[in-house]
């Protein structure tokens, strides 16, 4: 390896790699939350309310995000009428724009897809328990299937957004100068296989690694209520030390 | 029983009926529920006691039947194969007049104890945070679940989770609350201290409809006491009677094994 | 012809190439994740230590990344490898298929190895000390009685990694295979219709990940075969 | 067992791969076949064009036999380093930087390259005409170089895998020219696609570009060398070179 070359190299890989992140975090954001009325939806008994997005998430997780991304840059180009249009001059006709929505789309399908399944192990009692105090639809997804759906997906999340973040090396194949697209650069400028590809690797690593701590964090703060207890650390005033079995005394 | 009153009684049902395919559960069941009475449903399983229970706040949608809480009819129409309510606001303002006790407890895992007392009344009816938390916290200390406001569910015992719910059931400040089996998922042990509190709740005068299989406390602490047989009510009437003198032979079949 | 249907069917005929990759890879990333998944519980901390990071790098970098570091540096790497060990007069041709079959089975191997150890830890214990309680050697009782369990157990693991493997060919495209995707670029660019070609291109794929999905249900259904009741 | 097994796997690759090297007298000739009508492919799969014919009446001459395979132009140089292919043949400048990694034989043709915009758009080539612009350029090229070289920082540079993606984006609007060999242009305007576009600047002059395109070889490979020498001033001087350029272009680019 010929450290001189990455040292030359370094700065716009460092540059890459804060595009790759642009790439990452905006589609990630968008999709997760449009997931979850399509989820909602997906999860639907009406056969009309969940078609829809199953036949969505049937076909983005069943193609390539390749084709996916080559459909939007180039297959667009195929229709005069709209490289006419406010769309193209504002949004399409930008690669970075076009990755991201590539991104969006294919991220939401498989979001959808995991919010889907957690929704569906949502313990059917505390739906009902919900809806037995009163609650509306809206108000039981709030504050009941919800948040248990995130406690249940949240492992196999962060393994979608690692997937997503590799997923982002594929924007240098349609001219977006993320990480990848910095190392092909170089490397067909200077023909050195090793140093290039190998320091960009290594740049992926570092994201992978920071990413999943922070989601490992987030996963162990959202998860008191399935560990056991410790002492919490606060002295019970005496008057509610009455003994639980006798408190509420009544004759029996 | 059918006594008439000037005030319009908590919970009235009549003729409600069911099927679940070919199989008829409830053959037209009357109730009428005074205020403080305690009436004990039981019957051997399968006799739909349960389902006449989660037909009464509509969890399962009665085929056919009235409900009248506190007077107030909920409102049905047709559809195809059966019926559905008519308005969904007004079957959740009843809904929060009528608490339920589930036997499997079905607190919010994700809440702790408070939360799941205090988050019901903060959203459904409207009630302030503070306001929720103080209520709530009267509410867990009546039932012996105060210092133990700030556990999940799952780091608490069964009998602590049931105690808990009665808690929660309780916050809704209900007029009729509604108890489905509410000691068979609970070890033997802690059995006791479950009923203890809800013998407090019917010393207090609460109006309550316990599907039970505790005959010691449908004969000791129930007011009334309704036997049902394949869906259909073979007795009714102060356990005194329904105990001590049974008329049909199923319900003198029943007790005998029960006890 | 037809320019449609001349084009129309090359991309068919580059089907014919991503199935060869499909087919080369699943041995490469079966093996690799036994391998990898025999060392992650081995007792000997090497093993273990090589096995975990080949599974942590290689899971963290971009699949297009590795085809790269393989299809442009594979050859160099592995040729100075072989002079090393003796036997510089053989010469590895890195052609796109050999690098891709390379490239993803490694990638493969990695994730197949989190798969099979997952399979080998939820195989009761009691089912191997009743193995050997009945006098069955070590290698009996991993060929008769743990193997098939795993085998079982992995199988939706191993499902959901066709999925991948399958999409992920259209990767190798990029550095010349004459895939579908390459094909239905090339069509593109030369017709003018890159969305009608693409879109074709697309529908291939689907066709072949829901036939994948219809096998792995079958594969999954004999499998279970035992579990099920009568 | 383990170790067996990865012998297996092992000795079972190196089958797969190692085939191809037994017959030496086969010489593997890259090219990237996106590249109309230089090199493309054409329905039915086959590598086509001008270079293709010229490089087969090359070979003839030489006496030897040649095989063709499509590789991405970047990964040209490599693979030929890592002799997966014995020679380049895919409009590739003979320039210094190139010479520091392979050798060449002498130009069997050379073509000066240009930019390219819409009919009616002149280009100016100061820093000032160019500010801002988006132009598309064959990642890995001399047309790379060129803009690096001299207008790094002024125009925005976009690298495209192929020059068909350049095309399909000039025509999409994405870019505002490209810089490209001039005979790719011209081709390009008399097709549907390229009707609307037309040179936009004079031929760029510049050593970067390089003296005319050779055969790319290993370094030291004398005897191929050699035949190739052979085999390209054979074709120069009978007039093959001069025909098959009237027969693609209709008009002769050795005058």
């Amino acid at each position: 390896m010929d450290f001189e070359l990455i040292a030359e190299a370094w700065p716009d890989l460092l540059k890459g790699a804060g595009l790759t992140l642009q790439l990452l975090i905006l589609p990630l954001a968008v999709a997760t939350i449009l997931s979850v009325p399509l989820a909602i939806a997906r999860s639907s008994s009406r056969f009309w309310v969940r078609i829809g997005p199953a036949a969505y998430t049937f076909v983005f997780r069943g193609t390539p995000l390749l084709v996916q991304i080559f459909l939007i840059y180039y297959g667009i180009g195929q229709f005069e009428s709209l490289r006419d249009g406010f769309l193209w001059h504002n949004i399409l006709s930008n690669a970075y724009w076009c990755a991201m929505i590539a991104f969006t789309l294919n991220n939401l399908a498989y979001i959808t897809e995991l919010m889907r399944g957690g929704i569906q192990t949502v313990p059917q009692g505390e739906v009902e328990a919900a809806r037995a105090y009163g609650m509306s639809a809206f108000q039981t997804y709030r504050l009941v299937i919800l948040p248990r759906m995130w406690r249940t997906i949240l492992p196999a999340y962060s393994n979608e957004v690692v997937f997503s973040l590799k997923a982002t090396s594929l924007a240098s194949v349609v001219t977006v100068l993320d990480l990848t697209g910095q190392a092909k650069v170089y490397y067909s400028q200077y023909y050195e296989p090793y140093d290039f590809f190998i320091a960009a690797g290594f740049l992926y690593l570092v994201m992978v690694f920071v990413i999943t701590r922070i989601l490992k964090v987030i996963e162990w703060l959202l998860g008191a209520d399935r560990r056991p207890v410790k002492h919490r650390g606060e002295t019970p005033a005496a008057a509610d030390v009455a003994d639980p079995a006798t408190g509420p005394a009544g004759p029996a | 029983m059918a006594e008439t009153t000037a005030a319009p009684l908590p919970l009235e049902i009549a003729g409600m009926r069911k099927r679940f395919g070919a199989l008829e559960v409830l053959k037209g069941i009357d109730l009428q529920a005074r205020k403080g009475d305690v009436i004990s449903i039981i019957g051997s399983s399968g006799s739909g006691k349960s389902t006449f229970l989660r037909c009464i706040n509509l969890l399962e949608t009665p085929d056919a039947g009235e409900v009248r809480v506190h007077g107030e009819l909920i409102r049905m129409r047709r559809r195809a194969g059966g019926q559905e309510p008519a308005s969904a606001a007004q079957l959740r303002r009843i809904r929060t007049k009528l608490s339920m006790v589930f036997q499997s407890f079905n607190l919010w895992s994700h809440m702790t104890v408070l939360d799941n007392v205090a988050v019901p009344p903060q959203q459904v009816l409207g009630k302030s945070r503070a306001e929720a938390v103080k209520a709530a916290e009267a509410l867990l200390q009546r039932v012996g679940m105060y210092e133990r406001r700030h556990y999940y569910p799952s780091q608490i015992s069964g009998g602590q989770q049931q105690r808990a719910a009665i808690a929660r059931a309780l916050a809704m400040a209900p007029e009729v609350m509604l108890f489905d089996e509410p000691t068979s998922a609970l070890d033997p042990e802690l059995v006791g201290e479950v009923l203890k509190v809800m013998a407090s709740l019917a010393e207090e005068g609460r109006t309550m409809l316990v599907v039970t299989h505790e005959m010691g406390f449908a004969r000791e602490v129930s007011s009334q006491v309704m036997f049902l047989h394949q869906g259909s009510v073979e007795e009714f009437g102060p356990p005194a009677s329904v105990f001590a003198a049974p008329k049909s032979d199923r319900l003198k079949q029943f007790i005998s094994r029960s006890f | 012809m037809d320019p449609f249907w001349s084009y129309g069917l090359m991309i068919a005929g580059g089907a014919g190439w991503t199935l060869a990759l499909i087919i080369a890879v699943i041995p490469v990333g079966i093996v690799l994740g036994l391998l990898g998944a025999a060392a992650k519980l081995s007792s000997w901390r090497l093993l273990r230590f090589l096995a975990e990071s080949y599974t942590t790098f290689i899971r963290a970098m971009p699949e297009l990344l590795v085809i790269f570091l393989v299809f442009f540096g594979g050859a160099r790497a592995f040729n100075w490898l072989l002079a090393g060990i003796g036997f510089p007069e053989i010469q590895i041709d890195f052609n796109p298929f050999v690098a891709g079959v390379i490239a993803l089975g490694v990638v493969q191997g990695a994730f197949a190895t989190e798969v099979f150890r997952a399979a080998l830890l939820a195989v009761p214990v009691g089912q191997t000390e009743a193995a050997q309680a009945c006098g069955f050697t070590r290698w009996q009782t991993f060929r008769f009685v743990t193997l098939p369990q795993v085998w079982r157990l992995a199988l939706p693991g191993l499902g959901n990694l066709l999925q991948i493997l399958i999409k992920d060919t259209a990767l190798i495209s990029v550095v010349g295979l004459a895939d579908i995707m390459r094909n239905a670029q090339i069509a593109a660019g030369a017709t003018k219709q890159p969305f009608t070609f693409l879109l074709l291109a697309a529908a291939v794929y689907l066709l072949f990940t829901t036939v994948a999905t219809a096998v792995m249900m079958l594969l999954e259904r004999r499998a279970n075969h035992a579990w099920r009741r009568a | 067992m383990k170790k067996s097994l990865f012998g297996f796997a092992a000795a079972s690759i190196i089958a797969l791969s190692a085939a191809a090297h037994a017959a030496p007298k086969e010489v593997r000739i890259g090219t990237e076949a996106a590249y109309a009508p230089f090199e493309f492919v054409d329905p039915s799969g086959k590598i086509v064009g001008f270079e293709v014919e010229l490089g087969d009446a090359i070979c003839a001459a030489a006496e030897l036999k040649c095989v063709w395979s499509n590789v991405p132009f970047d990964a040209l140089i490599p693979q030929l380093m890592e002799k997966k292919i014995d020679g380049i043949m895919s409009s590739m400048s003979i320039t210094e930087k190139r010479r520091k990694s392979i050798d060449f034989t002498s130009k069997y043709f050379q073509v000066p390259n240009a930019f390219v915009a819409k009919k009616g758009t002149a280009i100016e080539l100061t820093k000032e005409g160019l500010k801002g612009k988006k132009v598309g350029v064959q990642s890995g090229t001399t047309n790379a170089d060129y803009l690096k070289k001299y207008f790094d920082g002024v125009v925005e540079v976009v690298r495209y895998q192929t020059q068909e993606e350049v095309n399909m984006d000039l025509v999409n609007g994405r870019l505002d020219a490209m810089v490209v060999d001039s005979v790719i242009g011209t081709e390009w305007f008399k097709t549907d696609q390229g009707k609307d576009y037309a040179l936009a600047s004079p031929m760029l002059k510049d050593p970067v570009f390089g003296e005319g395109v050779g055969v790319g070889l290993r370094k030291g490979e004398t005897e191929l060398k050699a035949a190739f020498e052979k085999g390209v001033s054979k074709v120069l001087a009978d007039g093959t070179a001069q025909k098959l350029s009237l027969k693609w272009f209709g008009v002769d680019i050795y005058k």
